[in-house]
This record gives structure tokens, sequence and C-alpha cells, in this order.
């Protein structure tokens, strides 16, 4: 089965007064067609750049720096802009991470679908506004509200309309990036279920950006966990979640309750992700991990994969064991001394 | 919506009625007294009680204000101490000269400050930028007369391109507003009081206009028009334009309201037949009715304007006024 | 009093100010031109080389429309003045009206503003009425008929930019105010014992006065502008040497027709630049009151 | 040159040594800060630079002397109803067709009646003078009233109420590729601009329109209103008068065909037959009789009442004939009366004054939607502060050449400049600004024909008399010597001026006093200086003082 989309060693650079910032720095990843992939790590980890890149909408001061991108058989990687507009919202289409701003506020939702539905899809009025409806029914939306401005909805709302904005033209890929986290805990269900059951009804290849390891654990079927630039850990949710390799990934796991809201204790990862202008040399970890030995800090681990899940750490044989004592807190404490 | 209007309207009535007492308390508390404008050999006491009595002056202070209120109700000015003809008439007949220069005036400033604006927003940072900033600066920094006489030196004295002044070739009929402007001539008499004005006025727009569309490029949902590879055209004109023209439409009601007012240098430095010069000639010979109801109308159209605009932002914005429904 | 001094941000007001001069040219440039004309006004009686108000004379005759020469470096006006010797006092006139107003107009809208916001109920109610009425007073017509029915001069200029000029400093004030005062360090200050004339005048006035001096470098342009007009429709002060008067005395003796230029563009040339720098100055520093901006 | 040298050199030692041992001359209190009032430049740059030279020239005296510039109504307000309150101040006379004879001046500026609220607010009283501004009013006989009117002259000049400045030249300028410059006609005291050049400029092509200027908006436009000077040429076109003042300076007849005085206190008219009104009436003797009483009625016409004060009676004598009937003998009752009421038709006027009967207002703040008058011009249109537009009346007897005549209101003096050069105004009639300019422009541009003449008004200086030192002749003598008048005619007025001493200009040649500047007690500034030592004033350290034991009272103008 051929990835949707694959990444290998890919890279956005920042330009900055100080230099250039590696906000993505040798990213290798496969979405599969039909699935829901998850993106995780913490936040300035560069997974809403990843994903902005991917939807080729980089801000002016970011460039690719380096490797390759596939979409669909295709290397987009250096797209022209005409080309690549094409793709856009047609092929693989965007969730914003909050819908509040990401609506034109003076703009009904109507003008929202007719501007895409129309100047995109090239659909008459009339059958844009049933499409509009019918995009509305889908999210679990009353069509009546498409007259409404953005404002009138509420978070949920703005981010279902979204959804529904996202799936206009029938996309092969979807990004979404954080597209429940403003939401309460209640709600961010009910938006990951529209997600989860338009996924399955449309057979959709999605890419879902969170920082909520419960998140991927509820919607995903694959997830990539990235760490300062770069992805240290992919494969099946199972795999991932319940036997992680890395250290970092061990980390998470404990750092945040389940949707259930499980009573577990919370054990938090000391220490922040290291700047990004001047990368660790060795494995990026290193300077947080528990487990670090003097080859973390010195060399780069590359990341190899076995049976589907990949890992980028030194001592992932010794996996099973770190595990048991990753679940420890006094193990992460111990790093806050440091 | 009804009730923001209902709200304005009460507001607006509060505003004008305190106007146009100050202005009663500025013209009525000030020394000196219009009969000093008959001052020739021939001048005696028993002229100026004449004169005194003829204009209302002898009566009690509070006798007068109520007089005033009542005709301002009714929409009587009062007569002109000088020119022997009901204020309201002679306003009337400025009164369109100066909405004509303001408007037109107004409007190209802010048809090119928003283009200019909007491109600059675009060009941030560069060359360009380096020097139109500064010239939109330096044209509202130059006092108006200052501006209009170096225009009028080129433009006019030297090469007799533009008249010299006033609204009309002599001779020319006086006609309604509807014969003026569809007149080749007003036009010409026009063009360089509206250059004038236009300069100076252009800094507003093209300033703020960046600055919102600056502010409105950064916001998120022009990333997402971006992402929905929506043209750049349509980008620009579908959402940030639209966005940044809020505050610009706000600022061009506001505008107009204070220049039927801030015209009065223009006005006389052109001869242009407006209320501003209305009021500067009034004032100036103590024409009280004429320069009260001249100050009260430029007043009015300046509170009106600002109500305009809270009402036009309402409007156009579609956060507030649905807010101020429910 | 120990209160909350330490936890306000306003420490960082000095280093903001020099970045801004460092990251900043067009606020430079405004600061310089201020600089200058601040020399200028101090060290007058030793740069002008004549008393700007003397008639000067050859033989018995007025010295009247002098060309530029080595005697005259701008030439003179129609009444045998010298020009540069105008100018170069015409920056005590511009610092006098342009601070004095600007000083006046941020005292009054950020006391009002204070007031305001932060007591509110019937205070505010007070503020913002008078607000309106005041937007509601014609900015030139108000001054022309105070200048013309009481004593026309710099004074009744200050005043009437003082008196019309508020609302919109205060407007801005107030709404920062509000903002302010649902802050943590407010309600600590509160709880700490704090009067309330304390909070208003120690801790929220130092936050606002930044802002507050956007719309004074601003008052001082339209203070200058403001003179220059009212000296052209006959209301200013002929006795006082400034840009404003010299700019009027050269229109109304007709320069432009004598084609003399050496008098009728360095007033109205320096009357830009000093307005402009205040332009400048709010320009370059709306990127540190609005860091949305500068984020670009 | 050496005597004044000398007495220089000798009042200077004299005033220093003076100075620190207080003996040598006892001097008194120091004058105090003497203030001399003006309008502002803006209004007047000459008037404005002429106050800054006098004030200079008075700083030579010893004086410390502050010019201080008021807007036109504050200026009023302070000279006329604030009479203790000013030291000095600068005032203008225009001059009027009907100033050709100058008994109005002669009378209501100096005679002591007028002191507390009339004209005479320089508070000068001389019973002397009283005596023979009366006997000229009341006198018939031309050549004894020339002598009168001399005498008072030189009364005037010795007693100095007022600094006489300067009579300015009025500066017109006219486009001779349009008129025809042989058509255009002098008046005395007047210049080209009046009411003959007017109705006698012959177009030389296409244009037919006199287009003129106005610096100022003319007030109201009624037979019963003198609009200001700009103003008063419309009125003079538009209504006729029973007397015109010719182009001499003398009345002749208008409107009426002959005027004759059969007695000190009658005067018979007979009008000019058929004519008629601009809506096609006939003139009435009707009227004519209406004119003559209307400024009488009741206190309507406040402008026009002094007018017909002496009017005792008028009545109609016949189809075109009537007779008026004097208080007293008036000499100059055919200039100042007949040549000054306007004819105005009594259908439009009558009712007007019955409605105004029980109101406040006067007729003077009425003005019909059209004038509507007798004269050679009639009303097109009038918009403020835009233009007025007459046009030739095709029916009068003396039926203008021009086709229309239009006032341009335009308040930009360098604008009406220009506009002269671009063919928009084709007679610059009111020009306030350089006259080196339009001099310039008349040399250069050989369509541009300029004409400057003798201006029947004059600039002066009027001390106030309530306040010492003012009321000390000598002082006011000195005052009056220190200025120099050829400076201020020709720095301040550029030329277009020439020195004064009295109030009768030297162009009125019938009633001036030949050479009356030279007769200025004291010359120059050494006599001012002779003249203030003699009354005893002291220079102390520069500054001048009292004469011994005068204290100074006065307090400074605020």
């Amino acid at each position: 089965m051929t990835a949707l989309l694959s990444l290998d060693a890919f890279a956005v650079h920042y330009r900055t007064r100080s230099g250039p910032l590696r906000a993505v720095d040798g990213a290798t990843m496969a979405v599969p067609p039909g699935s829901i992939t998850g993106l995780v790590g913490e936040s300035g980890c560069g997974k809403s750049t990843l994903a902005r890149a991917v939807m080729g909408s980089l801000p002016d001061v970011a460039k690719v720096a380096g490797g390759r991108m596939m979409f669909e058989g295709q290397d987009i990687t250096h797209l022209p802009e005409r080309a690549r507009r094409h793709l856009r919202w047609r092929r693989m289409a965007f969730v914003p991470q909050t819908a509040m701003n990401a609506l034109d506020p003076v703009q009904r939702l109507l003008g929202h679908f007719f501007e895409v539905l129309q100047g995109r899809g090239g659909l008459s009025r009339p059958v844009a506004r049933a499409r509009a409806a019918e995009l509305f029914g889908l999210v679990g939306l009353n069509p009546d509200r498409l007259a409404d401005y953005p404002h009138q909805f509420s978070g949920g709302m703005r981010q279902r309309a979204s959804i529904a904005l996202a799936l206009a033209l029938d996309p092969a890929l979807v990004i979404a990036d954080e597209p429940v986290t403003a939401l309460d805990v209640i709600v961010q269900r009910q938006v990951l279920d529209v997600l989860l059951a338009l996924q399955a009804r449309l057979n959709l290849s999605v890419v879902l950006v969170t920082h909520d390891m419960a998140v991927v654990a509820y919607t995903c079927d694959r997830v990539a966990v990235m760490y300062a630039g770069q992805i240290v850990e992919s494969g099946s949710v199972r795999a991932v979640l319940e036997a992680p390799l890395h250290p970092y990934s061990m980390g998470l796991t404990h750092a945040f309750p389940d949707l259930q809201g499980s009573e577990a204790a919370l054990v938090p990862i000391e220490g922040a992700p290291p700047s990004l202008l001047n990368p660790p040399p060795g494995c990026r970890f290193a300077p947080r991990c528990p487990f670090a030995q003097e080859r973390c800090r010195t060399v780069p681990p590359p990341l190899v994969a076995q049976n589907g899940h990949a890992v980028a750490c030194w001592r992932a044989d010794e996996a099973v064991a770190l595990r048991g004592l990753a679940a420890e807190p006094a193990t992460w404490a111990a790093m806050a001394l440091v | 919506m009804r009730r923001l209007l209902l709200d304005r309207l009460g507001h607006l009535a509060f505003v004008l009625w305190a106007v146009a007492s100050l202005s009663f308390l500025l013209f009525r508390l000030a020394p000196g007294d219009p009969t000093l404008n008959f001052l020739s050999p021939t001048f005696t006491e028993e002229t100026r009680a004449v004169l005194l009595r003829s204009f209302g002056l002898d009566r009690p202070l509070w006798e007068q204000y109520g007089l005033y209120l009542l005709n301002l109700l009714r929409g009587d000015l009062g007569m002109s101490f000088l020119q022997g003809r009901p204020v309201l008439s002679l306003l009337a007949e400025a009164l369109p000269n100066t909405i004509v220069l303001t408007v037109v005036s107004l409007g190209a400033a802010y048809a090119f400050g928003i283009v200019a604006g909007a491109f600059l927003a675009f060009r941030r940072g560069g060359a360009v930028e380096a020097v139109a900033i500064p010239a939109a600066l330096a044209t509202r920094s130059a006092p108006e007369f200052w501006l209009g006489m170096l225009l009028l030196t080129g433009l006019a004295f030297q090469t007799g391109w533009f008249p010299t002044g006033g609204a009309l070739s002599p001779g020319m009929p006086a006609g309604t507003l509807g014969s003026r402007l569809v007149s080749a001539d007003f036009w010409w008499h026009l063009a360089l009081p509206a250059l004038t004005l236009a300069l100076y006025l252009q800094g507003l727009p093209l300033l703020l206009m960046r600055a919102t569309m600056l502010e409105v490029l950064s916001d998120e949902f022009i990333t997402m028009a971006r992402m929905k590879g929506l043209s750049r055209w349509s980008i620009v004109m579908r959402h940030a334009a639209r966005n940044a023209l809020l505050p610009v439409a706000t600022a061009f009601a506001l505008g107009l309201g204070a220049s039927i007012g801030g015209n009065v240098v223009v006005e006389t430095v052109f001869g242009w037949p407006g209320i501003g010069r209305v009021l500067v000639e009034a004032v100036q010979s103590a024409d009280y009715p004429l320069a009260q109801g001249a100050f009260v109308m430029i007043a009015a159209a300046l509170v009106l304007m600002n109500t305009v605009a809270d009402l036009a932002y309402a409007m156009l914005d579609p956060r507030v006024s649905v807010g101020a429904r429910r | 009093m120990p209160c909350w001094t330490r936890g306000c941000p306003s420490v960082r007001g000095a280093s903001a100010v020099f970045r801004l001069l460092r990251n900043e040219p067009f606020a430079a440039v405004g600061g310089l031109i201020y600089a200058v004309v601040a020399l200028v006004a101090l060290l007058a009686p030793l740069i002008a080389p004549y008393n700007p108000r003397e008639i000067l004379r050859t033989g018995r005759r007025v010295a009247r429309y002098m060309p530029v020469s080595a005697e005259y470096w701008l030439g003179t006006t129609s009444s045998g003045r010298d020009v540069l010797s105008q100018v170069i006092y015409g920056t005590r006139a511009a610092l006098l009206v342009g601070l004095t107003a600007a000083v006046a107009v941020v005292a009054i809208g950020t006391v009002l503003g204070l007031l305001s916001g932060y007591l509110g109920g019937w205070v505010d109610k007070a503020v913002t009425r008078g607000a309106d009425v005041v937007l509601g007073l014609p900015f030139l017509p108000s001054m022309l008929v105070v200048a013309a029915l009481t004593r026309p001069g710099t004074a009744v200029i200050i005043g009437s930019v003082a008196l019309l000029l508020w609302p919109n400093t205060a407007r801005v004030i107030r709404a920062q105010v509000l903002s302010l005062r649902e802050r943590a360090w407010v309600d600590a200050a509160r709880m700490t014992g704090c009067s309330s004339t304390r909070i208003m005048f120690v801790h929220i006035l130092p936050q606002v006065l930044p802002l507050a001096a956007l719309y004074g470098s601003v008052a001082i342009g339209w203070a200058i502008l403001a003179e220059a007009s009212a000296s052209f429709l006959g209301f200013g002060d002929p006795e006082t040497v400034s840009w404003g008067v010299m700019l009027q005395e050269a229109y109304a003796n007709q320069a432009l027709s004598r084609g003399a230029w050496n008098w009728f563009t360095p007033p109205g040339v320096a009357i830009v630049l000093m307005v402009m720098a205040g332009f400048l100055i709010s320009r370059g520093s709306e990127k540190l009151l609005f860091p949305k901006l500068a984020e670009q | 040159m050496r005597p004044v040298l000398l007495t220089t050199l000798l009042t200077t030692l004299l005033s220093t040594l003076a100075a620190p041992a207080g003996w040598a001359q006892p001097a008194g209190d120091p004058v105090r800060a003497l203030t001399l009032l003006t309008l502002p430049q803006a209004l007047s740059p000459q008037e404005y630079a002429a106050a800054e030279l006098v004030a200079q020239s008075w700083k030579e005296l010893g004086l410390t002397v502050t010019v201080r510039p008021l807007p036109s109504q504050q200026f009023n307000q302070v000279v006329w109803y604030e009479r203790n309150r000013w030291d000095a101040t600068t005032w203008t006379m225009v001059g009027r067709p009907e100033r050709s004879d100058p008994d109005e001046l002669t009378y209501n500026l100096f005679v002591s009646a007028n002191a507390a609220n009339g004209y005479d607010f320089v508070n000068y009283v001389n019973p002397e003078y009283d005596r023979l501004a009366q006997a000229q009013r009341e006198e018939l006989d031309q050549a004894r009233r020339q002598t009168l009117m001399r005498q008072a002259q030189e009364l005037i000049n010795h007693d100095q109420p007022y600094g006489f400045m300067v009579h300015p030249k009025s500066l017109v300028a006219f486009n001779r590729t349009v008129w025809d410059e042989k058509t255009t006609v002098q008046q005395a005291g007047l210049g080209i601009r009046n009411f003959w050049t007017w109705i006698g400029l012959t177009p030389k092509g296409a244009q037919k329109d006199i287009i003129v200027n106005s610096t100022t908006v003319p007030t109201n436009i009624s037979p019963l209103n003198i609009p200001g000077a700009q103003g008063s040429w419309a009125t003079e076109l538009i209504w006729d008068r029973f007397m015109r003042i010719g182009p001499d300076g003398l009345p002749q007849p208008w409107a009426a065909e002959s005027v004759t005085r059969p007695t000190a206190t009658t005067v018979e008219l007979t009008l000019r037959d058929g004519m008629k009104w601009h809506d096609g009436s006939p003139v009435t003797i009707e009227d004519a009789v209406f004119s003559l009483q209307a400024p009488g009625i009741g206190d309507k016409s406040p402008m026009y009442k002094p007018f017909v004060a002496n009017i005792q009676q008028v009545e109609a004598t016949g189809l075109r004939t009537l007779r008026i009937t004097l208080k007293r003998p008036d000499a100059a009752f055919l200039v100042s009366s007949l040549s000054k009421l306007n004819l105005a038709p009594k259908k439009v006027w009558q009712p007007i004054l019955d409605d105004l009967a029980t109101k406040p207002q006067t007729a003077e703040s009425i003005m019909e939607p059209k004038p509507l008058g007798s004269g050679p011009y009639r009303v097109v249109s009038i918009v403020l502060n835009e233009q007025i537009v007459l046009e030739a009346n095709p029916d009068h007897w003396s039926k203008p050449k021009a086709g229309r005549w239009i006032m341009r209101i335009m308040p930009n003096i360098e604008a009406a400049l220009g506009a002269l050069r671009t063919g928009e105004l084709n007679f610059l009639t009111d020009y306030t600004g350089d006259p080196v300019l339009l001099r310039q422009l008349g040399k250069s541009n050989p369509a541009i024909d300029v004409s400057d003449s003798l201006d029947i008004g004059f600039k002066f200086v009027g001390y106030n008399q309530r306040r010492p030192p003012f009321d000390d002749v000598k002082f006011r003598q000195a005052l009056s010597a220190a200025m120099d008048r050829e400076t201020l005619a020709a720095d301040a007025w550029g030329d277009a001026a020439v020195p004064a001493n009295s109030w009768v200009s030297p162009a009125l040649t019938f009633w001036a006093v030949p050479d009356i500047l030279n007769k200025l007690p004291g010359k120059d500034l050494e006599g001012a200086r002779r003249l203030l030592k003699e009354a005893g004033y002291v220079l102390v350290n520069g500054k001048l003082h009292y004469p011994a034991g005068v204290k100074e009272t006065t307090p400074v103008y605020q």
C-alpha cells in the first residue's frame, strides 16, 4: 500500500536575525490512504509548521530547506505555486486550530462556502447552496444557520463548520491542526466523533495535529511523535501508545489524561524543548531524557523502522525496561534537579 | 438595531442641544456688540440704541436664550445683521458649496489613501515605504493655506491653467446645486481647492488603511483563504480589504463632519463661497446671527456625522449590529 | 508603601524607548528633529544674527525685501526683518505652543480618562457625555470664535487645543484603564489596601502614559498647525515671532508675487518638519504599543 | 546739520547729567508704557506696518511704546466704547464721493458735542473750533466758507488732536485690451474708480462685462443702508440720486433736472421726465417725496436719518416738482443729502416701513429679494461671498456702454492680482496689497493700465486726550512731529500715499490749506525733542519723564 503522503528528511527553516531556525529538521513519516494519522508533540516542536508545509502555505520567512514530500505519487516538494494552488482544497484541505479567527468575521457562513464551491469547485450558485446545506447536515449543523455570521456560532459549531468547509471539494487528505484544543472536553468528543464518522464514511485520510495523547488514542489509527523538529517515533496507535520505544513517547503517554478522564497520576516531562536555532548535537531529547547516555548526547540516533514501528533512539532495545522506569514519577522528577 | 438607532438619536439630540447652548453662551457673553460695524462719522448714541433694539439685544439674556432655542427648533436662525436676509437662506447658499468641496476632496483623498495604503501594506519595509510614508506625512503636516498658495502660484497665477478663486467664472448664473454640478466651469474652479484639501486629507486614510490592512493580513482567516487556493486578488478584495475598510469607512464619516468646519482656511485662500468663509466673515464683522447660525450648522453637521459614523460602523460590522440586536 | 510597583511592567519602558530609537528609523528621525528644534530654541540668542523683531534699515529707508545675501542669509521681510532670525526664534514659539498644548491635552485627557475608566458610574457618564459634546464642537471654527471674541493670541490657541482635543486621549485612556483594572495586580493592590487614588495614579497611570504620550506627540503637531491657521485668518498674536505669523505676514504681503521664496518657504518647511516629527514618533511607537503590528 | 547735531549732543549730555544727579533739571514720574492700537496685519498690512514705524519713532523720544493689534470688532469696541482705556490708535477715514465736501468730517470729527458718544472719540474739545465748524456749515458764500474751513484746519494743525499720517492713493488697474482707456473718467479725490467710469467705460471687443473685485463682503444692498465702501459702488449704480458728485467734485443735477435754492432754507427740485423703475413702472413725484422722507420715519433708518435730520418739510409742488424746507441753513445740503439719498420706490418701501413700525428691526436689515431701483444698472443676482451681478439698464437716460457690471468677492488679494493677469478680472478696484507689485504688473504687461489718484480719505493716529500726557498740546505736537511721514508713505504704503497733516485731502484743492505739511509744529524728530523740552519733559537714562512735579496716575493699557 503506497502512502498518500510521505515525507522524507523533510526540513523547513525560518529566516531570523540570529540565523536559520530549524522548525522542521529532517521529518520522516508516511500517511496511508483512508487512515487517521496523529501528529503529536509539545507546542513549539514544529508540528504546525509541518502541517502548513504540507498545505504549501508557509509564512514568507519560512522555506523548505531539504528533504522530499510526495503526495498522491507526485513530488510536491518544490511544486510551483500555480500547480500547488491547484491541489489546495481540491485534493488536500485544512481544519484550522482556532476557528474563531479562521473564518472571516464580516462574511456569512454561506459566503465562505460559495467562495470555495463556486470559486474553486466551479459549481453554480444553486448547486453550491445545496451542497453547502448538505455539508452542514453532514457535520450535524442546521443548514438554516448558513446565513449567520461566524461570531453567532459557538466554538464547537464553528469547528464543525470548518470541517464541513474542509470537506467541500472532496479532498483526499484533510489536515486538522489542533481542531479541538480550544474546546471543552465534552464538545471535543462531539467534534472528534463527527470527524471520525466522516472519515469512515468518505474514506478520508486525515492528519490530526495535536499535543494531546488522549485525542490521538481516541481517534487515530497511526501516530507520529514529533520532538524539536524531528519525528522521533511513528507507528500504529496501538504499538506506540501501549509499547512506546522512545522515552519522549513514554513521557507523553503519562503527561495527559485520557478523554475518559482516568484517575491515573499525571507525570510532567521536566524542562523545555531545546532552541531550534542551536539544537543539541546528539539526540535532541537527551538533555531532558532520564535515560540519556554519553552517545545520546553526541551522536544523533537514526530513525529505524521495524514492523512498521519506527523509532530514533539509541536505547530502543532496552525499551521494555525503560518503560517500567518511565512509569515512576520519581524518574522524571529527578530531571528537575539536574 | 432599532434600539441602537433610538439610543443614538437620543444622544444626538442631547449633544445638539449642548452644542447649541454653548454657542449661544459663547456669542452672547463675548464683549463688544454688533453696532460697532456701523461706526461712521454720523453714528450716534441713538443710532446705537435703535440698532441694539432692532437686533433684539436689549432683552434679558435668558429671554434671548429661550427665544433662540425655540427659533432653532423651528429652523429659524434669525436675520443676518448685515446682509438683510434670513441666516438660513444665506447658509443654504453656502452649505452646498462646502459639501461639494468636502465630499469631492475627501472622496479623492480616501480613494487615493485606500489604494496607496493597501499597496504600502503589501510592500512593507521596502524602499517605497521609506519614501511614501514620509511624503504622506509631510503633505499632512503642511499648513493648508501654505500648500494652497504654492499650488495657486504654480497652477493659476503663473500658468493660468486654473482659475484664481471663486466657484464660478464671473457672471455665470449662480444657479442651483444641480446646475452647478453639471457645469464644467464649476468643476474647473473646484479643482485646486479640492486638490489642496485632498493632499492635506490623504495622510489619514493612507496610514489607517495600511495599518489595518497589515493587521488584517496577519489574521488567521487570510492564511486560511490562501490555503483554500483562492487567488491573491480575491484574498485582498474579498477578505483583507473588506475587513480593513471598516475603520476607514468610519474615519470617512468622521472626516466628513470635521471637514465641513475645517475647510475655513482653504475656502479663504481660494475664495470658495462656502460655509466656513461665511463663519469667518461673520465673526470678523460681528454678524452674530450669521456667525452663530454658521457655527451651529457646522457643529450640527459634525455631530450628525459622528452619529452616522457610529451607525455606519454598526451596520458594516456584523459583530456590533447583531450584538445590539440581542 | 510596598504595594505592587515591582510587579508592574512599567520598568520595560526605558529599554523599550532605547530599542525604539535603534530599530525605528522613523521615530529616531522624529526625535532628532525635536532635539534640533529644542537646541535651536535654547541657543536662539546666540545663533540668530539679528533681533527678530528689529526693523532693519539701510540708511533712512527700511531694509525691505532684501534678497539672500551674506548679510541676510535668508533675506528680509516686507517690514525689514531678518527672515533667518525669525525662523530661529520661531522654534521657541513652536515649542511653547506645541508642548504646552500637548501637555495640557495629555493631562486633561489622561486624568479624565483615568477617573472615568476606573471609577465608572456617574463620573464615567459625565466624562463620556462631556467628551461627546466637545467632539461635537468643530475644532477650527470654535477656536476662531473664541479667539475673535476674547483676546487673540497664543493663550487662546493653547487653551482651545487643550479644551477641544482632550476627548480623543480620554477615550483611549479610558478603554485602556477599563482593561487594566481587571488585571490581577490591580486586584492584588486593592487587597493590600491601596486607596483608589493611589491605584489610579501610582499603578495604572504609568501603564497608560506611553499611550497618552502618543496622543501628546500628535497634539504638538495639531497645536502648531492650529496656530498657523489662526494666524492666517488674522486671529494670531503678531507680536510673537512664530512660523505661523511669519507665513501670515508673507501671505498678507504677497511674498510669492514678490518672488520672495526665501521668505515664504522656510517657515512652511519648518512647520512641516516639526509637525511631521510628531507623526513620525507616534508612527514609530505604534509598534511599541500595538505589538501585533511589530511581529510582522 | 551742525546745529541739529549740537542740540542732540546737548540734549543727551543734559539728560545723562540729569539722570544720576537728579538736580540738574527736576523731573516728574516717568511716562508709563504707551500702547498704540491698530488692526491686525491680516486685515491691513499697511496700517500695521505704519503703526510699527510710528512706534519706533516715538521710542526715539524716550517713550516705551507697544503696538497692539486687535481684531476689528474688538478694536472698534475698545476705541468706541472704552474711551478711557486706550492711549492712541490708528484709524482710517475712507473717501466717498459725498465727502468731496469736507463738511461732514469737519463737523463730526472734532466738534466737542461728539466727544462723549460720537465720532470725536479722541475727546478733542476746543470752543473756538466748535464755533468755526458751525459757522462754515451755515455759510452759503463759498469764498467765506473757504476761509472758515482753512481757519479750522490751521487750528487743528496747532492742536494736533490726531497725528495725521497719510492720504492714501487709490491704486486701480484695468485691462486696456478690453476697455478703451479714453473712456475712463478721473474724479477728484476718487480716481477712475467711480460712477462716471462705470457708465462711460466702452468695450473694445467682445468682452462687455466690467468685472471688478472686492476684498470684503458688502453688506445688505438696499437704498436705506450704507453697505461699506465696496457695496456703495453697487448701490450708486442701482439707485438714482437727485444729484451726483461730478468728476470735478461738485454736485450736479442727476435724477433732478434742476435744483435751485430760492432762500437759505428752501431747495426746489424738478424731477427728470420719463424715468422708470427697473420693472418698467414710472418714477413719480410721490416716490421722490417719499425718498426724502423715508429715512426720517421713526427710527427705522439710523444710518440715513442724519442726512434728513435738517429737513423740516417736503412737498410736491407739481407732477415733477417738489420743495424742501430746511430747519437751518445748510451749506453742504446738496452734497451730503441730495447727492447721498437714494431714490427708492414707494410701492416697495412704504409697506416695508409700515410693517416694521411695530417690530424692533430697522429697514436697514431688510433686503428685497431683487432690489428695485431706477439707476443705470439693475440687479441680476447677489450671492454672498461670491459675486454681485448687475446689468445695464437699457431704458436709462444715461445708458452704460458696458453690458454688465460684476463684482467678484475675493478675500485673497494675491488671487485678485492673479485674476487681473489671467483676465478673470478686467478692472481691479479693490487693491489692498503691495503697490509695488501692481505697478510692476502695469510695467511688464502692456494690457494692464495702472492708475493711482489721491484719495479723499486719510489715515491717522488718534491721541486719546482723556489720558495724560495726551491732553498736553506740546506732547501731541511732539508725537506728530516725530512721525516720519515720508518713510510711512514710502515703506508702509509702498509709495502709494502722500504725507498728510489735515483731514482735507490736497485733492480738494479748493478747501485744502496749501503747504499745511510745512506748518506742522516741530516738523521733525529734532523739533519733537525740542517741543518736549520746552514743555518741561525730561530724559532720564534715555526714558522720558513728565515735567517736574507731575505724577503718573494713568494706568497702562491692559
